[in-house]
């Protein structure tokens, strides 16, 4: 749905690129009368920073007429050249009471907006009046090159919070893997998914499983199926009947091989087949209407919603609720958590759903992960109190380590 | 309005109510409704995904190639290792061969996950960090009225709220003494947080149902009756009272049931 | 080998990935877009398996005359027409057939239909079913058992009572205010308390997937 | 499902089923659509400085109105554009409109028909008698149309409207309307008003009113609301109307009721059932309580 979104959105753009041809200012005679206004000033260009390349930043002190003097200057009109003797070309416009312009190129050779690396440039911008005849060019500045970045400097603070994530979770892993005993409290919903199993056991009724709206590239899916791996050991121990409808193919693919490894581990591979996890459409609430009719016509014993999650969610509460199923749900979208909190029995809230997979599966490696993130959190926690005090100190050299530049 | 248009305002009308019907339970027109719901979407985004997805992003790139050199003398052949990874997901139609299926999968949750890292850590924690840092001031203390969003104590409210939100998180600490009571603080602002967005969610919903009475109202009874209208003919209403007809006969149906088995004893809820 | 390749296709793929985000040059740009080709390609191709998987259990309901075998019908019926106008159409000369590599299935008048009398409906009216589930919900579970419940059921309350009109204007003033309040203060710290665990929570089960600890997505607990 | 020998008065309070709800959710919502009845709406000080400037507007003078919005936002803003419209020509006053969004211009069209329409009937407001009277393109109103780069069209027009539109949506050169006559720039308006579901607005306020000084009042979807609040403090934007609340108040103020009051009619009232039944729910939890612990249980 994301792609189709994208795609249409590309589509409008194009087209309305193609409106965007039309010819803005025409002349009129009652324009004739108009000095021309002082140039711009101190015109500088240089390469934009941590980028792909192909793009200049120009800056310049605003000529005296734009807002104030005789106050004529409508835009700004950059222009460009490979050399200073060849004819520049107009590669863009600002309004007045700007002084810098991002000239910002098309990766396409053959367009007109393509800037060419590591090649000598010129540039010139000229002030422009409402009549576009009288205007004031400044000196030409130039040569300058555009350089195409290996290594975002902007983005060292993510790279270091990266590195000692990743280094915590290695150490607490290894710890872990040694035998060294790690507390983690219990989580209501956590326990509630073992009881929900036992009880469709007693009932003889199925349990449902949802990942809702999340496609399989995202991470809430991805620890939803690590979850659904558990269930479904769980359930094919107890002979207990399990459907997981999809709303994404490659979802259903790999919840179909999730599945089948779990009833395979369990040891009753036989009672495995393709139809257990099946597709039904892509489509918000195509798919939400099938669900709930599945919902009142199997009468699933528990339902169980990891994943993503967004309008959507509370219809599914809410049928679930009127056929009388426990239910449990944990979402990384905060706008649909109310809703699940309101109409569930137990609710993962947020980094909970993550620790699920965790909590369920009780191994000792998996625990370490979750002190990891716990001294993640920790580690935020002092920073922020820090760079408060920091900042109201004027101490912004503290909290600027942490700014991200994009 | 067309007649030809009107009957197919009047079957979205029908189905319109046949959704409305699952309110009061299920029955065979939301059967209907939602079978037919199922196969049309998913046969729209199959086209979808062929026209505006395929099409330009693979076989248009493929296209300049000739079949008998595998397109590898194609402008841009590189793009035949995405189509032989689509094809390799069709081993799954083969018992024997369908594990290879796991190595386009493999490589796409690895790309999704690699992708993820950085940019979660920088979106989420890194940005969301720094926002915090920068929240209080001093000067917000003085001159800001009662219930003012930027005034300096709710900036405080703010900070501490999210302080204590992430204790509650904690995995690896039990919930007790000091700690317990930051935590609980921390579910408290959770949950204050939880209702205000619920409470703000209502209007918008309302005005879902509202705008579908809109449909029923402006697009669909309207023109059933609407006699300036140049192409109007007394197929119009007669669409519109069949439709009526079928509601009539339906409630009427399930209240001869009712009454029929009032007196009888209710069987167990199950 | 079958379980090993693809834990190290992971990994390969997720470490790239990871460095290619500090990498802005071209080269590195050029790769990430190419690898979404990747990701998006193989995606249209599963369509095939969702679809395959949606006949074939429609189909299986009407051969074993299941239960509610009719409405699959409906289904598959409604699946291949809709295909078929898909792909047929009338291009420029109104000429209809069959049109695969251009877009007048698209506009195929039927299509439209199809589009706009029945997915758009049915769409919108599930949609709006929320105006119901919403109020069943508030019914049903905003009872002031304890604390905690209690607080999710005044700030709603104050949230909804904000555009009162009945109780002065005084009393509508302050709602309004502590509404506002409500959105902006205590909301945004449970966002950002939400949203900083979820962050932490991702990359630590993004990295587990990489590193190959965390194999759940193959059935591998 | 309740136990029959446990069933009392609060039991029952606290388990009503789920259909009862749903019902009078129903019954609300469109008795509270179809059945013209007034509910007070709270006025706030910012609509309301809007409808009085223009109310007070002698005959003749011109509003300018840019109407920046797309379906997607027609809900909430075309209740705006029709009661002003319909203010304004009541009053005899003549608009000029451009509409700087793409999907702008066949939203003010259908306005601008269906106001004229409104126009040929005789109609009260606030207690004062308007004939019918016929509104008349060019002579009334002068619609621009659409232009793309909004600042530059912005900047364009505070020179001499002729600049960027020189004629209007329907081809005739602004020379020839009988409005424009000796009509150059924002000097000849009353005021501005824009409404709007875009980012336009950020330019009709820096480009426009920064550089022009008109006087300016906006129309905003309710998602914008917070986002514009501030330009009213800060005294750049003298009135301001936001979502379908502003919309419903604007429609009071006009005493001119449209879909605005009707949406807010059903928001309001199935607001107060949700209440009535959290509160029915929660008395029935607490009598219920209350009389448990009384019988010693």
């Amino acid at each position: 749905m994301r792609y189709i979104f994208v795609i249409f959105s590309l589509v409008l753009l194009t087209f309305s690129a193609g409106l965007a041809q039309v010819d803005t200012l025409g002349v009129d005679s009652i324009l004739l009368n108009i000095a021309p206004p002082s140039p711009i000033s101190n015109l500088t260009v240089y390469d934009k920073a941590n980028d792909h390349g192909h793009a200049l930043i120009l800056e310049w002190t605003p000529s005296p007429d734009d807002g104030a003097g005789m106050n004529t200057v409508m835009l700004y009109e950059i222009f460009r050249s490979e050399s200073p003797d060849s004819p520049f070309v107009n590669v863009g416009s600002v309004p007045l009471g700007n002084s810098r312009y991002d000239n910002i190129g098309i990766l396409e050779k053959e367009s007109r907006d393509y800037i060419p690396d590591n090649t000598d440039l010129y540039y010139r911008v000229d002030a422009v009046t409402i009549n576009p005849e009288v205007r004031a060019s400044s000196e030409v500045f130039g040569p300058v090159r555009s350089y195409s970045n290996w290594f975002h400097r902007g983005r060292v603070p993510v790279l270091l919070a990266v590195l000692i994530f990743g280094g915590l979770m290695m150490y607490f892993v290894t710890v872990a893997r040694k035998g060294a005993e790690l507390y983690v409290r219990p989580l209501a919903g956590i326990s509630a998914v073992d009881d929900a199993i036992g009880r469709a056991t007693e009932m003889g009724r199925p349990i449902l499983y949802i990942f809702g709206l999340g496609t399989a590239d995202m991470i809430s899916t991805i620890a939803s199926f690590t979850i659904l791996s558990r269930v479904a050991k769980q359930v094919a121990e107890y002979q207990t009947q399990l459907i997981v409808p999809c709303y994404d193919p490659i979802v259903m693919t790999v919840a179909q091989e999730v599945v089948k490894s779990s009833y395979l581990d369990a040891g009753h591979p036989d009672a495995y087949n393709d139809d257990m996890v099946f597709y039904i459409t892509t489509n918000q609430f195509a798919y939400v209407a099938a669900v709930n009719g599945i919902m009142l016509r199997e009468l699933p014993a528990t339902n169980i919603y990891m994943g993503k999650f967004y309008a959507e969610s509370l219809i599914l509460a809410e049928t679930g609720a009127v056929a009388g199923s426990i239910q449990i749900a944990g979402t990384d979208e905060v706008g649909q958590l109310p809703f699940f909190i309101i109409a569930c029995d137990y609710t993962l809230i947020g980094e909970e759903l993550y620790a699920a997979s965790a909590y369920l599966g009780r191994e000792p490696i998996m625990l370490g992960s979750l002190k990891a993130q716990d001294y993640a959190k920790a580690a935020v926690i002092i920073l922020s109190i820090l760079g408060i005090i920091a900042a109201n100190f004027g101490l912004t050299a503290f909290t600027n380590i942490f700014k991200v530049l994009d | 309005m067309e007649l030809g248009t009107f009957v197919w305002t009047t079957l979205g009308a029908m189905l319109t109510l046949a959704i409305f019907s699952f309110l009061y339970k299920d029955n065979p027109f939301y059967k209907f409704a939602e079978h037919l719901v199922v196969g049309v979407s998913a046969g729209y985004w199959a086209v979808i995904l062929w026209h505006n997805g395929l099409v330009p992003n693979l076989l248009e790139r493929l296209q300049d190639g000739d079949w008998y050199y595998l397109w590898l003398n194609s402008s841009r052949p590189w793009y035949l290792i995405p189509a032989i990874l689509g094809i390799l997901m069709w081993t799954r139609f083969s018992k024997k061969y369908s594990w290879i299926s796991r190595w386009p999968i493999a490589l796409y949750i690895g790309i999704a996950t690699g992708v993820a890292i950085p940019l979660e850590m920088s979106n989420r924690v890194n940005k969301q960090l720094y926002a915090t840092m920068s929240n209080i001031h001093w000067s917000n203390f003085f001159g800001t009225g009662f219930l003012d969003t930027a005034a300096g104590y709710s900036e405080v409210i703010v900070f501490i709220g999210t302080i204590a939100g992430l204790i509650y998180f904690f995995f690896s600490k039990a919930h007790t003494g000091t700690f317990g009571v930051i935590a609980k603080i921390g579910i408290y602002i959770l949950m204050i947080g939880f209702g205000a967005s619920f409470g703000l969610t209502v209007m918008a919903r309302i005005s879902l149902f509202v705008q579908r009475i809109q449909f029923m109202h402006e697009d669909w009874a309207l023109p059933a009756f609407d006699k300036t209208n140049p192409n109007y003919s007394g197929w119009f209403p007669a669409f519109f009272w069949l439709v009526g007809l079928i509601v009539f006969g339906y409630i009427m149906r399930e209240l001869i049931i009712y009454l029929k088995n009032k007196d009888k004893p209710k069987p167990e809820k199950a | 080998m079958k379980r090993q390749i693809p834990v190290f296709l992971v990994f390969i793929f997720g470490v790239f990935m990871v460095f290619q985000y500090f990498s802005p040059h071209e080269a590195s740009e050029w790769v990430y877009k190419f690898l979404m080709d990747w990701i998006y390609i193989i995606g249209i191709f599963a369509m095939a398996l969702g679809i395959w998987s949606l006949i074939h259990v429609s189909y299986d309901k009407i051969k074993h005359k299941r239960h509610d075998w009719g409405y699959s019908v409906v289904t598959l019926a409604a699946l291949f027409i809709m295909t078929f106008f898909g792909i047929t159409g009338f291009n420029e000369n109104g000429d209809w057939g069959f049109y695969f590599m251009t877009q007048e299935g698209l506009t195929n008048p039927m299509f439209l239909n199809f589009f706009n009398y029945i997915l758009v409906p049915i769409e919108t009216t599930m949609f709006s079913l929320l105006a119901f589930f919403i109020a069943s919900a508030a019914y049903r579970a905003f009872r002031a058992r304890n604390v905690l419940a209690s607080m999710l059921l005044v700030s709603a309350l104050i949230v909804m009572l904000r555009f009162n009109p009945y109780f002065g204007d005084a009393f509508a003033f302050y709602m309004n205010k502590t509404a506002a309040w409500l959105l902006n203060v205590p909301n945004m710290a449970a966002k950002r308390a939400i949203l900083i665990g979820i962050g932490l929570g991702m990359v630590g089960t993004a990295l587990k997937v990489v590193l190959g600890i965390e194999r759940g997505y193959m059935g591998k607990g | 499902m309740t136990n029959k020998k446990d069933t009392n008065i609060f039991n029952r309070m606290m388990s009503i089923d789920r259909r009862w709800v749903f019902l009078l959710l129903v019954i609300v919502c469109v008795t509270a659509y179809f059945i013209p009845f007034t509910i007070p709406i709270l006025i706030e000080p910012e609509v309301a400085v809007i409808h009085e400037f223009i109310d007070t507007l002698p005959p003749g003078s011109i509003i300018f109105l840019a109407i920046d919005y797309d379906p997607a936002s027609l809900a909430e803003l075309h209740p705006m554009t029709y009661a002003l419209l319909e203010q304004c020509f009541r009053r005899n006053l003549r608009v000029m409109c451009t509409a700087l969004h793409p999907n702008g211009p066949s939203m003010a069209e259908a306005a601008f028909l269906d106001v004229a329409d409104s126009c040929r009937m005789d109609k009260t407001y606030n207690g004062e008698f308007f004939p019918a009277r016929e509104v008349v393109n060019g002579v009334d109103y002068c619609f621009l149309g659409y232009k793309p780069y909004p600042a530059l069209v912005i900047l364009g027009m505070g020179t001499n409207f002729r600049l960027p539109f020189p004629a209007d949506y329907y081809g005739t050169p602004l020379d020839s309307i009988p409005l424009m006559r000796g009509v150059q720039n924002y000097d000849q308006m009353a005021c501005v008003v824009n409404i709007s579901g875009t980012s336009g607005t950020e330019y009709w306020i820096s480009y426009g009113q920064g550089r022009f000084g008109f006087p300016l009042a906006l129309g905003v979807t309710g998602v914008m609301g917070a986002e514009y609040y501030p330009f009213l403090n800060s005294g750049q934007v003298f009135g301001y109307m936001a979502g379908m609340l502003g919309a419903a108040q604007y429609e009071k103020l006009a005493d001119n009721p449209g879909k605005a009051i009707i949406a807010m009619k059903v928001q309001l009232y199935a607001h107060f059932l949700i209440i009535f039944f959290i509160i029915i729910g929660n008395v029935g939890f607490f009598m219920d309580k209350y009389k448990k612990k009384r019988e010693g249980r």
